[in-house]
């Protein structure tokens, strides 16, 4: 892995920002990630020196396939699916920033009948498979010393897996938020589980292309410096991001902040200790990576274990520490 | 003795294959759209059905005023015309040469036939990840799609056309002294404007059906997108919102041709 | 002008093998002539027209007008078709003017020209007219100033009446047999029509099928200016019956079996 | 003097509404397939494009291989396949008779013509949403899907082709005694199958393309499932492979119809 | 069998109008005779087959077979178009039986009459061929045999030889005087060739047109037995002008002015 080649200071202007081709940065619908939207309304990317085309995506399927063959430079995406793409990603996939983890927004919903992981046995369960709340369920499955060929699955982008659960055509939902809302109004549904029962299991990140670190390095530099200015801002006013995320994320102003509720916001120690080879717990990416892919050759969603070792890269964060000490 | 005591048409309605009178056509033109309005009105209202499975029409009415309100009913359909627009217009430009070479050459005919065969059948839809790593995430790959979805049944049906042009009528133009090049041009040309007019009156349908599909692909307006949007959130009202309006843009569109081909070809109908 | 067509074969190659449609068909027609060929479908009348039209090649065999041996179609044998073959979308004056067009003559001359041959078939009043809008008779008048308007050497045409009704057919044949007299051209017609035949040409010659061969070449004598009295005269009656019997016995010899019949 | 130095086909290849020889059409035919395959060869082997935006066909035909011993290529055609026959014939089912009562009848034309032609422009993929709300997510509202993308296409055309009947063949059979029944069935009826096959010969294509985006819909198995796995992990060798497929099952169904028109009517080909 | 029409009028409603197509038509055809009704195009000769067909209402006057007033079509008036109107995808055998099964005839039955009338009209060999296999002339030879095979009181046929060639159409016609004599049936005929009807019918109504109105009705005297000689009479001629005369009266009245123009 290369080292840090750059020293400047991160929110200097760097002339090549002005000239070169945006870069380009997809986003979707996820707690943790609308509050890029508040960079791009407030003017944080330009402040930092990010020449950013940010992309929202309605079906975060898509912003990874995007990534993977080379149409994005960066992209949100969680830890597993980072790994399902990396071996294929024409360009690698790096991830440099924890935006924040899954603390209650994923969710399995179920029909009225079913009160504990075990009734779920033979049910159907409507999810997008191979994406967070497809691994948050074989989690809680496995836990339950069952696995994910005891119920039935039917796939479906997560939006329309909602709308499906709550016109009564499954028994069980697993998604993120804001769809389980939508889950959640078929009469009797209730949550059975969610990610605040598995912390450090659902990071969700900032991803970037290894074709970017080596040659725009200081601009993946500038993301991160901008996320951190983005969550003081949340600090700072947070009415005025609520109003911008809300509108970004198509959900009631109102509704809006219990959805903030469940997600943990990574503050830059908690992003250094989660790039950390820590120990064997969750919390610790290059564990966590681990299990992840286990978890997805066992599915057979991958054939083989990528490397994991080069999906990680925290010199932005460190050089972001550096520069605030 | 009359005449009339029983006779061919007993009943008005069911005259076979024969005109009826105007103001029952009108009539029944009305009732065409009004029943099943109605139909709606009164199971959707009945209380039988949940509204989030079937809306009424008023609350499609008023999801089609929050939308326009919100202003995004404007800029979707623009987008969404838009797209529609040049994609098909592209598949045209192509779809005229190709299609009245192919017609008219047996040549090219046998050299494209076969493999036009085979990619039609390829799902336009599939293309999208191919389409995504090579036209990237902008207007380009949506356009692309709706090209690809139309222009082989362009081709295909203005290379039927011009098998059609009276060969008593192209060789006249010979014996008057006209040269292929002439005939090519000034007679198959002007000959088959009318059924070309008629084709794409009939696959631009088609291209709307693939405008919902390109913007799965990272839009950020459209109408297929604010259906996409509709469908994440259960919300039927917008999604019949966004159908209705789909369906009175292609009523229109078809309509417009139909008074394109009126106006501009007076000779080709009777 | 002088029209020469010697020892010409036409064969085509058919599923069910070679089919021989004209053979040994040897005949000539001079400057101001009007000459007509009859005989039954199928003995190769059309494809010796369009043989004469440059549109089809000869198996073997010379056409050749003035001297020169037909190449392909030209402007110098005008040609007139059973079905009507205006341009749909054109005007009738448009329709008169296409040949010049195609031929690059300037609009203002195109105009003129047209105008005369319009004037000339009694249809100036139609110039705006789109053929859909004319009678049969008319489409025909049209189609005949359009060929007129190229001031072709020899004018053909196959069975340019057949679709008209009887009565219609009678005026345009009065119609075309004064131009012919107004404009002294040379005219090659096709006709089912033995009594069309008789009343308008100078020449016949007589078809047969099967191969297509020339079964007789008959001089008619009816004097020089010809109206429908002609039609009562016993010569005239003689003259169709002759050819009638002439047709009656190829005829004859292939009916029963029909070409191209397998049940 | 001969009559063949300059004539009215300077070139074979260039001859204008006219046939070529048999031998060069065949020759052509085969180009028309092998020249685009030689060029993807060349240029996915040349080493310019990464063989992940192209692969090769090599890689594709492996990748065929590949899906072919895991099972997969089996069971997914045949699911697609079935899919699109039940769906499709479903629509035939309706249109059928929908079509030739609205051509027939000017009363029921008026009646159904107006909400078909806005319906129409509904694009099919729009649908998903309420047809997952409406009939779960079994093989039910994939069929619908395929269903209501082709229906409505076959309908007009059926509806064209009964508008095409002679009106004099309709009164000669009134005058030999048939009564408006029998002539519906009798002759109308029969006359239009050579043009129902054709109208199905050229929608099946539709049904193809909508097999894709019906499978997003929980489809276990299935071509279109195939491709939206291999998309998902940009497997543009998977892609190729299913799309390949899917070329060569329409061919060979357009082949079928064209023969089945040619053996059950031969009276409609000359 | 006593065919009588009396007083008829009938009058379309057209875009421009209404339109007066036939005015106080009055006729008889009574059994065993041939009838032939002749007339320029538009002259409503088509129309007039139509409503004594029942295939179109009078605006007013009635029309009756046998004393019963003609309500409908049906198949005591077979009917024969100038258009091929056989069903292309049944062989000529089932075409021929298509009236008898329409009516509920055993299929033994149909077979046998079907092959009677076939063998009449002298297409037995072709019964098992496609209407597409036959020649014009062959098929209306079997649009015949299907409207025989009905056994009508009286064969109504709308220029039934109009599309054929001058030879074939002389042999059908023979064939169709063998066969009325043959079998005694009543014959309405509408032609626009004034020697076909001199050649074949009894009595001659003249329709002269806008609007179409009898303007005569003929006595043929050409004896029992007609064939081809009975062309070169005088008589024959004699008959023939003064009915083309009687059209070129009507015609020119109206030539110059054709319908439906507009520039
Ligand atoms: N392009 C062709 N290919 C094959 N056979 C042909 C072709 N053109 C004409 N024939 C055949 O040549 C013969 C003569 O045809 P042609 O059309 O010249 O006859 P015709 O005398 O004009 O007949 P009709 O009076 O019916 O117009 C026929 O047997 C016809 O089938
Ligand atoms: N259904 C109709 N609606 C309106 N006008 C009609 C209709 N049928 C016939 N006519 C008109 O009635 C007149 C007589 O038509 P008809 O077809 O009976 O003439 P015809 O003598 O048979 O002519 P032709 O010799 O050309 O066949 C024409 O002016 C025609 O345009
Ligand atoms: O994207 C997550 O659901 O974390
Ligand atoms: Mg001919
Ligand atoms: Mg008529």
């Amino acid at each position: 892995q290369s080292g840090p080649q750059t020293t400047e200071t991160p929110t200097e202007e760097t002339p090549a920002a002005e000239t070169a081709a945006p870069i380009k940065m997809g986003y979707s619908s996820w707690a943790g990630w609308w509050p890029w939207a508040i960079a791009e309304q407030e003017g944080l990317f330009e402040k930092h020196g990010a020449n950013v085309e940010l992309i929202w995506f309605d079906g975060y399927l898509e912003s990874m396939q995007a990534l993977a063959s080379g149409q994005l430079d960066a992209n949100c995406q969680t830890l597993n699916d980072t790994i399902s793409f990396a071996a294929d990603a024409v360009n690698g996939e790096v991830a440099v920033l924890v935006n924040d983890n899954s603390a209650g927004n994923d969710k399995v919903i179920v029909a009225a009948e079913i009160n504990t992981i075990e009734d779920l046995s033979g049910k159907t369960v409507a999810l997008e498979e191979g994406v967070v709340g497809d691994f948050l369920l074989t989690l809680a499955l496995e836990d339950a010393g069952m696995s994910r060929e005891d119920v039935t699955i039917k796939n479906l982008e997560t939006g329309a897996a909602a709308t499906a659960f709550a016109a009564g055509q499954t028994d069980a939902f697993a998604g993120w938020v804001p769809f389980w809302e939508t889950a959640l109004t078929r009469a009797g549904s209730k949550e059975l589980l969610s990610s605040a029962a598995y912390p450090g299991a659902i990071p969700d990140l900032l991803v970037t292309s290894q074709t970017l670190i080596d040659e725009q390095p200081e601009q993946v530099q500038a993301l991160v410096n901008t996320w951190f200015d983005v969550l003081a801002f949340m600090a700072d006013n947070p009415d005025q991001a609520n109003a911008i995320m809300a509108k970004r994320a198509n959900v009631e102003d109102d509704q809006f902040q219990k959805y903030l509720d469940g997600t943990r916001f990574f503050t830059l120690e908690e992003n250094l200790e989660a790039f950390s080879a820590g120990g064997e717990e969750m919390k610790y990416m290059p564990y966590a990576a681990e299990r992840m892919a286990e978890f997805m050759v066992e599915v057979g969603f991958i054939p083989e274990t990528p490397e994991l070792e080069p999906i990680l890269d925290d010199q932005f964060l460190q050089t972001y520490a550096k520069a605030q000490a | 003795m009359t005449t009339t005591d029983r006779s061919l048409q007993p009943t008005v309605f069911w005259r076979l294959a024969e005109g009826i009178p105007p103001g029952l056509s009108w009539l029944l033109m009305a009732l065409s759209v009004l029943v099943p309005l109605l139909a709606w009105f009164l199971l959707s209202n009945a209380g039988v059905i949940s509204p989030r499975f079937l809306p009424t029409p008023q609350m499609v009415v008023t999801a089609l005023g929050r939308l326009w309100q919100q202003g995004y009913l404007g800029q979707d359909t623009f987008a969404s015309f838009f797209r529609v627009m040049v994609g098909f217009l592209l598949a045209g430009l192509v779809a005229i040469p190709v299609g009245i070479a192919m017609g008219a050459f047996a040549s090219i005919r046998a050299l494209f036939e076969p493999i036009i065969g085979i990619v039609r059948y390829m799902p336009a839809p599939a293309f999208i990840p191919l389409l995504i790593i090579y036209l990237g995430l902008g207007e380009t790959p949506k356009v692309a799609l709706i090209f690809i979805g139309t222009v082989f049944y362009n081709i295909l049906m203005i290379m039927d056309a011009v098998k059609f042009v009276p060969k008593d009528l192209i060789e006249s133009t010979y014996t008057l002294g006209g040269n292929r090049r002439q005939v090519l041009f000034q007679v198959i040309v002007p000959y088959v404007v009318p059924n070309m007019l008629d084709t794409f009156r009939i696959n631009v349908a088609t291209s709307w059906n693939l405008v919902v599909v390109a913007e799965l692909v990272a839009a950020e307006v459209g109408l297929g997108k604010r259906i996409a949007i509709a469908q994440k959130f259960f919300q039927t009202d917008e999604i019949f919102a966004c159908l209705l309006v789909l369906g009175v843009i292609g009523f229109l569109l078809d309509l417009s041709l139909r008074l394109l081909l009126q106006t501009t070809c007076r000779w080709a109908i009777d | 002008m002088h029209l020469d067509i010697a020892q010409v074969h036409k064969q085509f190659a058919t599923r069910g093998g070679p089919l021989v449609a004209l053979q040994d068909i040897t005949m000539q027609v001079e400057t101001g002539e009007f000459v007509c060929a009859v005989g039954a479908s199928g003995s190769g009348k059309s494809t010796l027209l369009r043989l004469i039209a440059g549109l089809e090649r000869p198996t073997s065999g010379t056409i050749s007008v003035d001297g020169r041996g037909v190449t392909g179609p030209g402007a110098d044998r005008g040609m007139v078709f059973q079905s009507y073959t205006l341009y749909p979308w054109m005007t009738v004056q448009n329709n008169v003017e296409f040949g010049l067009k195609l031929r690059g003559i300037s609009a203002r001359e195109r105009r003129q020209q047209a105008s005369y041959y319009l004037e000339m078939v009694g249809l100036a009043p139609f110039a705006r007219a789109l053929p859909k809008e004319l009678s049969g008779g008319m489409k025909q008048r049209v189609a005949i100033a359009r060929a007129l308007a190229n001031q072709p050497k020899i004018l053909l045409m196959d069975e340019p009446f057949g679709a008209l009704d009887v009565q219609t057919k009678e005026t345009m044949q009065q119609f075309l047999l004064e131009l012919w007299q107004r404009l002294g051209i040379s005219i090659l017609m096709i006709t089912h029509d033995v009594a069309e035949a008789v009343f308008l040409s100078q020449r016949i010659y007589v078809l047969s099928a099967s191969p297509g061969t020339i079964a007789r070449e008959l001089s008619i004598d009816l004097g020089q200016r010809r109206d429908y009295g002609i039609r009562r005269s016993s010569q005239f009656h003689h003259y169709c019956e002759d050819i009638m019997d002439l047709l009656r016995q190829s005829q004859r010899a292939t009916f029963g079996v029909p070409q191209s019949i397998g049940p």
